[in-house]
């Protein structure tokens, strides 16, 4: 080791603080250091930049018939974006289906806008400044205008409640190489995969604190993470094949989750590892 | 021959990594700064071949340099945290380092008069190293250093 | 139409959000609630596609995980939990040779990896069994998760005996043998690790010389 | 061109603090593509702050700045209602300037 770096390691470094405590006490104190570092990151989240892009697209006319997403109905009347997100996934008689954001974001550019079904479903998840996705700069923008909105996901609405009923079975659902169910890594409390924690999800506060903290802003990526994506990559770390964005799977699921979330304070785009 | 400038070089301590940042040019004063980019102080791949160009005086280590808001366990090494506030009086510039990164100098600050010595960024590392904050104050040079330990993570391994 | 089956009462104290997880989960052999089940499995099959290696098939449950998703979140009937430990204690093989403990380096190495089977992942190269993303092993590795027990010391607080090695063989190629609907992978059943890699897994937790030992 | 930067501007005492993020990949330049080939390095270069004429701060940049990157310090004075404004140049000299009034 060169000189300089020797002495200053010796003089001041506090490395090794965590070498050589063993047991629990080390589990505690990595866990408290990773604490500290999600808390570090708080201060400034990279998700604001999709915010301003997505709400400079809400009010831009798109697509063939020029159409704003000012026509866009999102549950509380065309163009309504606050605490829009707190209500969703609802049914939507002029779609016959219950809608999460981002299907009913991209039925909104299918119909109003005139977009063809293929390109409006073409970068559903970003992928740095080559794929840039529109689709998650709009989440951004309309989950931000639930900031501090409780979520009341309308479980009395009969066609909401069975969508909830499958996404629940859907979470139980045992299969591929590994066995595994969402209920695997998420069905119990204090868990971690590596040093990850895993919210309880079979729980109310679970389900709570990880629904409000989505879409994030996820560092590993360096992109902001929609909900759709969040289950999508789930089921690919289940070892199961491609959860089908907006298909009718990965909305009974998030209606299951945004459905158990309710009662609690709406906090996303959140940033997270 | 450029005499004063060498003669600044000495008076930082001949040839210190510092001075290596110093002889590639801190930032120069003013509006100017903007247009100057140090490639070669960015491009030393390691801190043994940083050592080996220089050979002189290190830097004063010091506890005046302080680090904040910054842990020392990172959860993901794309993007870490680092605070540094130096307490150094007459501080011009503060500079970041990785040791293991494959090139060592992140960033570095100059810090006019009427700014706070003081100020929080987000770096990457590629793995656990050794993180070293490195002050210039009235043409001498100063250095503190943290471990930050960079963690596996992920289902898929 | 099935909605109408769960009605008022349900669906107001949803709307009040203070329901407990069992009333959900109901009576699981119930016919209203098998229905469900049904149409979620149907449901599941034309919203997936075939991505690389994950091809549908996945979503076919065998008798085991069929089970298990019936019966999640409820305590499951004795009955079912010797079905279903019998049935997997059946599928147990053993290597010909009868050799069951390989190389621990190698089983640290597997044990690190998470590699394989996901869609993403590249099928010519060797899965790992990603044991720290669950367990704790050696002492060294401070990221491990806690959904199995940890593993410390595995083979030194059962003794190094053949009876040891033998439930470690199991326990990696079939858990469920053991503990019905548990929520490890059956790594043999489910040719993840090929024989090699099993007995170097085992290796890892029943080698004296193994860090997980130390 | 590149995305706007989000700025905020403050006064916390006798001092103004900013804090600002920047829509920047930041790629190191050592990183490779699905098919093998080097990704090229894109990074922000040099980055200055100014309050009125006079530079607050100014920056050189390495690719190890992550994407999106952060900053965030204070100087002394500024008042509210005045102008803070951040110009950044990268290895492609593409550049940004955006400004904020500070709060």
């Amino acid at each position: 080791m060169p000189s300089i770096v020797r002495r200053v390691v010796v003089a001041f470094a506090t490395a090794g603080a965590v070498i050589g405590i063993a047991g629990g006490a080390l589990a505690q104190s990595t866990a408290d250091e990773i604490e500290k570092y999600r808390e570090a990151l708080q201060d400034g989240n990279p998700a604001e930049l999709w915010e301003a892009r997505g709400e400079e697209m809400w009010t831009a006319p798109r697509g063939p018939k020029k159409v704003s997403f000012d026509a866009c109905d999102l549950g509380l009347g065309p163009g309504v974006v606050k605490g829009a997100y707190a209500r969703l996934p609802r049914y939507f008689p002029d779609a016959k289906r219950v809608m999460d954001l981002e299907t009913r974001l991209v039925w909104c550019m299918e119909n109003q806008q005139g977009v063809a079904p293929a390109d409006a479903t073409k970068n559903v998840f970003g992928n740095g400044s080559a794929k840039r996705s529109d689709l998650e700069a709009l989440v951004a923008y309309v989950t931000s205008q639930s900031r501090g909105v409780k979520m009341s996901v309308p479980l009395d609405e009969p066609h909401v409640h069975d969508m909830y009923r499958l996404g629940e079975k859907m979470f139980f659902y045992r299969g591929g190489t590994h066995d595994f169910a969402c209920a695997t890594c998420h069905g119990d409390d204090g868990q971690r995969i590596r040093l990850q924690d895993l919210p309880n999800l079979t729980k109310v506060e679970g389900a709570q604190k990880a629904y409000t903290t989505w879409p994030a802003y996820r560092v590993s990526q360096g992109e902001l993470r929609s909900f759709q994506w969040r289950l999508n990559d789930c089921f690919r770390q289940q070892r199961f094949p491609e959860l089908v964005f907006a298909s009718d799977a990965s909305i009974a699921l998030t209606t299951y989750l945004a459905g158990r979330a309710n009662g609690a304070e709406y906090n996303g785009p959140a940033i997270k590892r | 021959m450029d005499h004063p400038r060498r003669d600044a070089l000495r008076r930082g301590g001949a040839l210190s990594l510092l001075t290596l940042v110093a002889a590639a040019g801190w930032l120069p004063r003013g509006a100017a700064a903007a247009e100057t980019w140090n490639k070669g102080a960015f491009e030393t791949h390691s801190l043994d071949e940083t050592m080996k160009a220089l050979g002189g005086a290190p830097p004063v280590p010091s506890k005046d340099i302080v680090f904040f808001s910054t842990p020392d366990i990172a959860e993901n090494g794309a993007v870490v945290p680092i605070g540094i506030t130096s307490n150094v009086p007459k501080t011009e510039a503060i500079a970041i380092l990785v040791e293991k990164n494959p090139n060592m100098l992140a960033a570095v600050f100059d810090v006019p008069a009427g700014t706070d010595a003081s100020l929080s960024t987000r770096i990457k590392m590629g793995q656990t190293s050794n993180v070293f904050a490195l002050v210039k104050a009235d043409g001498r040079y100063y250095v503190n250093s943290k471990e930050i330990k960079v963690t596996l993570g992920g289902c898929g391994g | 139409m099935p909605k109408k089956t769960f009605g008022g009462t349900l669906a107001a104290s949803l709307a009040l959000g203070a329901i407990a997880t069992g009333v959900f989960h109901g009576c699981a052999t119930a016919p209203a609630d098998r229905e469900v089940s049904e149409r979620a499995e149907a449901m599941m099959k034309a919203s997936f596609k075939p991505h690389g290696q994950a091809k549908l098939d996945r979503l076919d449950q065998d008798e085991t995980q069929r089970l298990c998703s019936e019966y999640a979140g409820h305590s499951l009937p004795p009955t079912i939990v010797e079905k279903i430990r019998q049935a997997n204690l059946a599928t147990i093989r053993y290597p010909a040779d009868g050799k069951l403990v390989g190389d621990w380096k190698n089983g640290e190495k597997i044990a690190q990896s998470g590699q394989g089977f996901q869609y993403s992942d590249d099928p010519a190269k060797p899965a790992g069994a990603n044991c720290y993303a669950c367990h704790q092993l050696s002492p060294k590795e401070l990221s491990y998760g806690t959904i199995g027990p940890s593993l410390y010391q595995f083979g030194k607080r059962r003794g190094f005996t053949d009876e040891t090695r033998k439930y470690a063989w199991q326990k990696v190629y079939n858990a469920q043998a053991f503990n019905a609907c548990s929520n490890m992978p059956r790594f043999g059943y489910h040719h993840i690790l090929t024989e090699a890699q099993l007995r170097d897994v085992v290796a890892l937790l029943v080698d004296p010389a193994s860090p997980v030992n130390q | 061109m590149a995305d706007p930067m989000k700025i905020r501007a403050h006064v916390v005492g006798d001092a103004t603090e900013v804090k600002v993020l920047m829509s920047h990949e930041m790629e190191t330049g050592q990183r490779k593509d699905a098919q093998g080939n080097t990704i090229p390095a894109w990074f922000i270069q040099n980055v200055k702050v100014m309050h009125d004429d006079k530079v607050v701060l100014a920056a050189q940049w390495g690719p190890a700045v992550a994407k999106n990157p952060f900053l965030s310090f204070k100087f002394k004075g500024g008042a509210k209602g005045d102008k803070v404004k951040i110009t950044w140049v990268d290895n492609h000299n593409e550049t940004r300037t955006d400004e904020a009034t500070i709060a």
